[in-house]
């Protein structure tokens, strides 16, 4: 499907998702904390407008329902939650070192391609003549997902958690247009619920161990030399010479 | 249930009661326990009572009766079977248990009492399972239900060793017996298992009509040799017989070392002759080299121990070593198509297993009477208690002899089977078999004679000389319960080695159950002689023996002893240098040195020279003492390495669980990758 | 259907209630009235589904048939029994001081929601609403988990948190690719096309094998999560060890079961409508590597419900090789095995929650002599550890039996891991044991105020189990085997 | 039927000839013996009147010692009494012979060494338990070899039942086998050691350090003493007797006609004699080992007991 011959709209939409794409680059390069947020609002926005975009092409009815759960989770609440939240920790001006970053954007790009490698057989199926884009919402996922695993920050790790899932509904409405109303309003909801959880356990996590840095919550560890058993006699021949009468 | 047939229902019987005898000994926990405990090991003897029936009924008229409960799972209900194999195996619980019912309650009521008092009613209860366990094990018909009633007299055999369990060294040992009796079902599983997969059912019928390659035959008869022979106490597998039957009450020990380590005999039987059916020699070799190591190695081992009970335990896996020999003999022979002298090989193997579980129950009562009367363990702290204990020291002498295999006794009787069926080697074609067989031979009269050594050492240490500690001293008679259990064992050892004939007779149902064939000569010369192959090639007459030495005896009572003036008591030879004390005496480690020396590197020796210095200046040495230990070697080269294995694999895979969730998140995250990439 | 709403709906006003009156002591009352009427309900409703066969709710929400009917009983009677439990323990706890009224509100109501989540996920017919259910599920345990606010218990909480919800996000991938599978095959304008039944009835056309197998992959990640098979297992010792015992024996007895039993209805799907047993031999390697691994770890355990969360590891690893060897006897197998294994954790647990309060620990090294202080804790623990490690009499031992029976039949050379992996762990688990049983107590060691029926009552049932088992369960197993293996026994 | 009677009447005739002639036996070996060293040699029937005297003797017994003790002499000479009553002496195809075979008689021999090491145990002195417990050691080590020489020759015989075997040996003729060799060299190096004679033990000492057999029976005196000298005679009588029927038994009669018992017994003599004056040599030449070089003699008797085997399954085509 050459891209000249899209409607105006399906141009937009692979637009958007590309901008959604670079907005995931970004997130995972931004050392401090303000931005990060706000990088993850302005994904929130595109994804909206895909989904926006998609209902009016294929005009199914319940998507804008979807784009409207997303702008109101993604751009609205989930941001100026986790703002407050920085606000009242102090952290919102300390900034993350990031170990490696140059490493860390091209492993970005190689999971790029393979999730186009993977989304490849699936594409097929869909009727969207943009359907490539599903291929972006596995992307962001796992974008979501290395920025998890990387960030040292509790928050940080929040928002890639937070983009995972709207990796995942964006997914959702491009592939399937929408899951049903129901599973839609259960999945928005746990989401919220999470988010308040999130941050009644930042204060938890501050009050027990002083910071929010990720790496030294490691009490409950068993790989150092402490724990080994001792390998010696224990299975050793039980019998000691006549010490039970 | 209706349908039952009369020798079914008696085996359910004894069932029945050994499950009111835990009962009995459950309700005893809080009211008038004396009186419920002996009502306890009343339903035991009853139990005994039933299954030695039963199963001499099923012998008796050589009857295969088949039951089918509906317990267990809908599509397989229980299978149950009493045949004339079971009904020989029955006979030799129901003896055991009978004799244990009798010697229990004296006996344990000692153990309420005392510094380390443990409550009673657990031992009743777990003695109860352990015998229910055996019972219908003999008469399951199906893997399910031979499994479920395997384990659970493993289990509580464990806690019936763990029963003292304030002592490190006791619960030591239950772990390495329950962890090896636990190897070893799975292993039968596997074993049950590979028939199962050709029969394509679980029950013993489809398992019989399953035709197994020649490779998937070996392959089950490998795992059902492991894994029952992890329970007899084969040598590789042995390592936690002398652990567990010491530290368990000593009525138990004699059931275990009598009922229990039988049971992997007749499970090897069972399956080889029975289920697989066509035996092929390598099994033979392979059953014949183990047994000829178990009997060497047992008896080498069981001459280092100065523990009774713990050298009893080295005894065990001796005489199953000479079992497995008989086994083995009898393997090779039928393999290379000599059913006659196969059929031979088996009864000389079913005999001495008969034989071992009496004398060995016997011995293991016995050293249980010393412990209960002397509370010592050890062979130098007893001595003299013939003077003080005569009628055990008479018993214990009556299982010494038999163990010793010496003639008018019926040790001497299977043992003599087991070297006929290896003289019958020339008849083999294969010129290396024809020369492997007599070496083996060569080692069993070795293992007899070192076991005649041993048992010297044992009855003269504890029973003969002066008493070496206080204890030994004051020590008394048994009381009567358990003079009873030991006697009837003693009587049954008697008549067993002096009537040979009848009994070999009794047992042709089995060889023609399992070989399809007898030993019609054994019994031709009516009850006086025991011809196993013909009169021509070898002949035994036991009740002649008995009535030389009678008659010896007579004679000398008459001609020598009526007209003589009284006995004249004085003092032993002293070299004239003074009084003897009872420490002058040779003691169990002495008396073993010039074996010790000969055969240095079986044990992994270990001598202590502790020397008590006075005090002061002059720092002189006021008593020195000596004593030696012999270890097993297969702790050092097979049991330690695979346990430090375990435990380095473990600590090497604890880096997994490191602590921090970047690890976690890469874990999660690789395994996503690695799957999409396989997929796609 | 109105006796399925009412199982559903009474956990979900109990919570409510306690919600306001948690912290009063009539609450443990309340909390066992409240899994009463669950566990009544649900046998009842068991008991219409045993007459007249499965059932679809009147909207289609719901589905009762043969494989979740006995999951959702076992749910209900494990709440029961460890409310039971619970109740006890949490006023040892409060006159202890580590729980304040607050918090103790908080786990009642939080305790029958979470029973709420999970008989939900059982019973609902729509995979969507599976996966809100599962994430209910976590949302509802992780502030149980953090209920003793120490540093540990804070930091098992965020794991879990963490890696569940990255777990369940993956889950959510899987659905909504199977949706996007469906709604090609069956059109997009439909709006039943997430239910299970009309998925697993149009399966057997076919959707398509690609995305069926991304969706697959993706969902035995994320489910495999909860279910804490080996690579991603590691929230799980962490959470089971920190929080309140009660809810360990719940979390270890049933959550992973739940997930499970997702996992499985999903492999219906998959096998349905691909040739090849790639969703088999996944599991079964999932599970093999698991029940190894884990079998490893018991060794080197120093905290006993640690040791005990590794177990449970271990016995999901074994139920999830047996589904993933497909075929009627390892079904059925791993059917039996999930019931008595959640049966005997619980029971398990129960015991080493009175334990460790009677020790005032849970380091291993310092539990002794329990027999001698408390003979009833001291055998129901030993005879739980025999039980879950697999000895004949109980229950555990038929489905080992099965599976490896199952193994031999199809894939003999399986069977030596299997063999050395039941060593390994056996030897691990009784070596801990022993320590803790036998023996002299430390001086100063008092007998604790512990309800031991529910101990009981679960052993006797395993027990009961492994001589015989009763031909409605059977029958229930049958058909569930049917349904999940194509073939019956 | 009187046939039936005569032959057990024979046979228990023989078994007291055996008896009586044991004596006899160790008188001529002592004559000859001090011949050889040259000291005054006592008179062949003096073991006959030491015999007499003993069961004159009053019996004095140890403190100590149990009903055991005084029991193991009769139950000694029975188990001699019964290997007496199984080894054809004069004639071969006896009534009694089929009692017990080889084996049995190596069962006979333990159970007497079993009770003689028991009552030196029970006096409770030092001597006893060193008796025994060296007694034991050397019985050890010379089973296997006893059972080996056992197994070559009912490998050719076909039977272990010993008067078939004679029976077997004299009809075959006289045969160069070198598996009979081998077999009878070890069989006269394990009859050495069983019967305690010089390389192994010293049966005229009492010094502590020498004595094997004689320590166990140190307390005995009076009619015990007399039983238990009487069945080490008959022992030593029993072995020579093995010796001489497996390696050359010309002149043993095969039916009990007066004629071939008389031969019978003049050619037993005669060979008795000879054993006698070979075993004097024997024991003047040889001096008695440490007690830690016994294990390598009877190790060599195994071994040559094994080649006897070996060549007859291998050389002589094992029929």
């Amino acid at each position: 499907m050459e891209f000249a011959k899209l409607g105006l709209y399906n141009q937009a939409i692979i637009l958007f998702a590309a901008l959604a794409l670079l907005t995931s680059f970004l997130m995972l390069a931004q050392a401090r904390m303000l931005p990060l947020i706000f990088t993850f609002a302005w994904q929130g926005f595109l994804l909206t407008m895909v989904t926006v975009l998609v209902a009016m092409v294929t005009d199914h009815r319940d998507l804008y329902v979807s784009a409207l759960l997303t702008f109101v989770l993604k751009v609205v609440v989930i941001p100026w939650l986790l703002y407050r939240l920085s606000v009242r920790l102090q952290m919102q001006y300390n900034a993350e070192q990031i170990a490696h970053p140059t490493l860390l954007l091209i492993s970005g790009v190689v999971l790029v391609i393979f999730s186009y490698f993977v989304a490849k057989s699936i594409i097929h199926l869909s009727g969207l003549a943009t359907r490539n884009i599903i291929a972006v919402s596995i992307a962001i996922e796992l974008l979501g997902m290395l920025l998890m695993c990387v960030r040292k920050s509790a928050v940080a790790q929040v928002i890639g958690f937070m983009s995972m899932e709207s990796g995942i509904f964006f997914a959702a409405s491009v592939s399937a247009y929408g899951m049903p109303l129901i599973v839609e309003l259960g999945v928005a909801f746990d989401i919220l619920v999470a988010s308040i959880l999130f941050g009644v356990f930042f204060f938890h996590l501050r009050d027990s161990f002083g910071s929010l840095d990720v790496g030294q919550y490691n009490h409950l560890s068993e790989a150092n030399g402490a724990d080994a058993i001792d390998v010696r006699p224990v299975m050793a021949s039980a019998h000691t010479p006549g010490d039970h009468a | 249930m209706a349908d039952l047939s009369p020798a079914l229902t008696l085996a359910f019987a004894g069932a029945a009661c050994s499950v009111l005898s835990g009962l009995v000994s459950a309700a005893a926990f809080r009211r008038h326990p004396d009186y419920l405990h002996t009502g306890s090991f009343l339903f035991l003897f009853l139990a005994g009572c039933c299954t030695s029936t039963a199963g001499a009924w099923a012998l008796l008229d050589n009857l295969t009766q088949t039951a089918q409960l509906q317990m267990g799972l809908p599509w397989l209900a229980w299978h149950l079977r009493l045949d004339a194999l079971s009904g020989f195996f029955m006979i030799l619980l129901g003896t055991l248990v009978i004799a244990v019912s009798l010697y229990g309650p004296s006996y344990t009521r000692e153990f309420a009492r005392g510094a380390d008092a443990q409550p009673l009613p657990p031992l009743g209860i777990f003695t109860a399972l352990f015998v229910l366990g055996m019972q219908v094990l003999l008469i399951a018909d199906d893997a399910l239900v031979f499994m479920i009633f395997w384990e659970m007299m493993s289990l509580s055999g464990y806690f019936l060793v763990v029963f003292q369990h304030q002592h490190a060294a006791n619960r030591n040992a239950a772990f390495i017996y329950l962890l090896l009796a636990h190897v070893g079902a799975l292993v039968i599983l596997l074993s049950f298992g590979v028939l199962a997969a050709f029969g394509n059912g679980l029950t013993f019928d489809q398992m019989r009509a399953a035709h197994l390659s020649p490779l998937w035959a070996s392959i089950a008869f490998a795992c059902t040799f492991i894994g029952f022979g992890t329970k007899s106490g084969m040598v590789p597998l042995h390592v936690w017989l002398p652990e567990a039957h010491p530290v368990a009450p000593s009525h138990i020990s004699a059931l275990m070392s009598g009922a229990m380590i039988k049971m992997g005999i007749y499970g090897i039987i069972r399956v080889t002759y029975d289920l697989i059916g066509d035996v092929q020699w390598e099994w033979g070799m392979a059953v014949l080299i183990i047994g000829t190591a178990s009997s060497v190695l047992g008896v080498l081992y069981a001459l280092m121990q100065h523990d009774l009970k713990r050298l009893l335990a080295y005894h065990s896996i001796e005489n199953i070593g000479i079992i497995l020999m008989g086994l083995g003999m009898s393997m090779i022979f039928l393999g290379t198509g000599h059913p006659l002298l196969g059929t031979l090989g088996l009864v000389a193997a079913l005999y001495h297993t008969l034989n071992h579980a009496l004398f060995k129950a016997l011995l293991f009562l016995g050293a249980g009477s010393v412990l209960y009367r002397t509370h010592a363990h050890d062979l130098d702290q007893m001595g003299g208690l013939i003077h003080r204990m005569p009628v055990t020291a008479f018993l214990f002498l009556i299982g010494c002899i038999a163990i010793s295999a010496l003639p008018p006794f019926n040790g001497f009787v299977s043992e003599w089977l087991t070297f006929q069926t290896a003289l019958q080697a020339p008849a083999l074609e294969n010129s290396v078999l024809r020369s492997t067989i007599p070496f083996a031979a060569a080692l069993l009269a070795l293992t007899g004679a070192l076991a005649a050594a041993c048992f010297v050492k044992a009855f003269g240490m504890a029973f003969l000389g002066k008493a070496r500690s206080r204890r030994a001293a004051l020590a008394r008679e048994a009381p009567r319960g358990m003079l009873a259990g030991m006697g009837l064992l003693a009587l049954l050892c008697f008549l067993l080695g002096v009537f040979p004939s009848t009994v070999i007779g009794l047992m042709a149902p089995i060889t023609q159950l399992l070989v399809h064939d007898a030993l019609p000569s054994a019994t031709a010369q009516g009850w006086l002689w025991l011809t196993p192959v013909s009169a021509q090639v070898a002949s035994y007459s036991a009740p002649f023996v008995v009535l030389g030495l009678v008659l010896v005896f007579g004679l000398g009572y008459l001609l020598l002893k009526r007209g003589s003036e009284p006995v004249r008591r004085s003092d032993p030879w002293d070299c004239g240098f003074g009084a003897l004390s009872p420490r002058m005496q040779y003691t169990s480690s002495a008396f073993s040195q010039p074996i010790r020396r000969v055969f240095r590197g079986v044990w992994n020796i270990e001598e202590h020279i502790d020397t008590l210095t006075a005090p002061g200046p002059l720092a002189r040495v006021t008593s020195l003492h000596y004593s030696v230990h012999a270890h097993d070697w297969s702790w050092q080269w097979c049991y330690q390495p695979i346990g430090r294995l375990v435990l380095a694999a473990a600590n090497r895979i604890g880096f997994i669980q490191t602590g921090n969730i970047h690890t976690y998140l890469k874990f999660s995250f690789v395994t996503l990758l690695v799957f999409l990439w396989i997929v796609s | 259907m109105t006796l399925l709403e009412a199982t559903l709906v009474t956990p979900l006003t109990g919570g409510l209630v306690l919600a306001i009156l948690g912290h009063r002591p009539i609450a443990g009352w309340i909390n066992i009235g409240v899994g009463l009427l669950t566990f009544g309900a649900s046998l009842a409703m068991a008991l219409d589904v045993f007459s007249h066969g499965p059932q679809l709710s009147p909207g289609r929400m719901f589905y009762i048939d043969a494989f979740n009917v006995y999951l959702v009983v076992l749910t209900a009677f494990v709440g029961l029994t460890t409310s039971i439990f619970s109740r006890p323990y949490m006023q040892h706890e409060v006159e202890k001081g580590r729980v304040t009224d607050r918090r103790l509100r908080l786990y009642h109501s939080m305790y029958q929601c979470f029973l709420f989540s999970m008989l939900l996920a059982l019973s609902t017919n729509n995979l969507g609403v599976l996966w809100v259910a599962m994430e209910m599920a976590t949302l509802t345990t992780v502030l149980l988990v953090s209920l003793y606010r120490t540093p540990e218990a804070i930091e098992a909480a965020w794991k879990y948190f963490i890696l569940c919800g990255v777990g369940i996000a993956q889950a959510l991938f899987g659905t909504v690719l199977i949706y996007f599978a469906a709604e090609a095959k069956l059109g997009a304008d439909r709006d039943d096309t997430l239910l299970w039944t009309v998925l697993h009835s149009s399966a057997s056309g076919g959707l398509d094998p690609a995305v069926i197998t991304l969706a697959f992959v993706f969902l035995l990640v994320g489910y495999g999560t909860k279910v804490g098979l080996v690579p991603l297992h590691n929230w799980l010792p962490d959470a089971h060890s920190e929080g309140p015992t009660p809810m360990s024996a719940v979390l270890s007895g049933l959550l992973l079961n739940v997930a499970l039993y997702a996992l499985v209805r999903v492999k219906m799907l998959v096998d349905a409508s691909l040739q090849t047993h790639l969703a088999g031999y996944l599991m079964m390697g999932f599970g093999l590597l698991s029940f190894t691994v884990a079998g490893l770890f018991l060794h080197r355990q120093h905290d006993v419900k640690r040791m005990f969360s590794y177990s449970s590891i271990e016995h999901m690893g074994l139920i999830t090789f047996g589904f993933g060897l497909g075929g009627s006897l390892a079904t059925y197998g791993a059917l039996l095995h999930m019931t008595v294994h959640s049966l005997t954790k619980s029971a398990i647990f129960v015991t080493v929650g009175h334990a460790c309060q009677l020790a005032g620990t849970q380091r291993i090294e310092h539990i002794r002599g329990l027999i001698r202080t408390q003979p009833a804790i001291g055998w129901g623990l030993l005879l739980g550890v025999v039980s879950i490690a697999g000895f004949p009499p109980f229950g555990v031992f038929i489905s080992e039996f099965l599976l490896l029976m199952a193994t031999m039949k199809s894939w003999p050379w399986l069977t030596i891991p299997l063999l050395i992996g039941f060593g390994v762990a056996f030897a691990g688990l009784f070596r801990h044991m022993q320590r803790m049983v036998f023996g002299e107590p430390p001086p100063g060691q008092q007998p604790v105020r512990a309800n031991m029926i529910p101990v009981i009552v679960h052993l006797v049932l395993v027990l009961f189990l492994g001589l015989m088992i009763p031909d409605f369960l059977s029958s229930w197993f049958e058909q569930a085997t049917l349904l999940i293996s194509g073939e019956s026994l | 039927m009187d046939s039936e009677l005569s032959f057990w009447a024979l046979a228990v005739v023989q078994t007291l000839t055996f008896i009586a002639a044991a004596p006899l036996l160790a008188g001529w070996v002592q004559r000859v013996k001090c011949h050889l060293q040259n000291r005054a040699a006592p008179a062949v029937w003096q073991p006959y009147r030491d015999l007499t005297k003993l069961f004159g003797k009053r019996l004095v017994v140890a403190h100590n010692a149990s009903w055991l003790f005084r029991a193991t002499p009769y139950i000694v000479f029975g188990a001699m009494l019964m290997a007496c009553a199984v080894v054809p002496l004069v004639v071969v195809h006896v009534p009694t012979a089929a009692i017990a075979d080889v084996i049995v008689l190596v069962g006979f021999f333990a159970l007497a060494r079993f009770f003689t090491a028991l009552a030196g145990l029970d006096i409770g002195t030092a001597f006893g338990g060193m008796g025994a417990s060296r007694e034991m050691m050397v019985a050890a080590l010379a089973e296997p070899a006893m059972l080996m020489v056992v197994f070559t020759f009912s490998m050719t015989a076909h039977t272990t039942n010993l008067s078939v075997t004679t029976a077997y040996i004299l009809h075959q003729g006289l045969l160069l086998r070198p598996s009979f060799l081998f077999a009878l060299l070890a069989l006269a190096m394990v009859a050495v050691a069983e019967t305690s004679r010089i390389p192994v033990d010293n049966p005229a000492t009492h010094l502590e350090l020498t004595m094997l057999h004689e320590a166990m029976i140190l307390e005995y005196g009076g009619r015990h003493l007399a039983l238990i000298e009487w069945a080490s005679q008959i022992k030593l009588m029993i072995y020579a007797v093995l010796l001489i029927n497996f390696s050359f038994p010309w002149g043993i009669a095969s039916e009990p006609t007066l004629q071939a018992l008389s031969l019978g017994v003049l050619v037993v003599a005669a060979k008795l004699t000879l054993v006698g004056v070979v075993l004097v040599v024997w024991e003047t030449v040889m001096a008695k080992m440490r007690l830690f070089r016994v294990p390598q003699f009877l190790g060599f008797a195994f071994m040559l007991s094994v080649l006897g085997m070996l060549t007859h399954v291998m050389l002589e085509g094992g029929n």
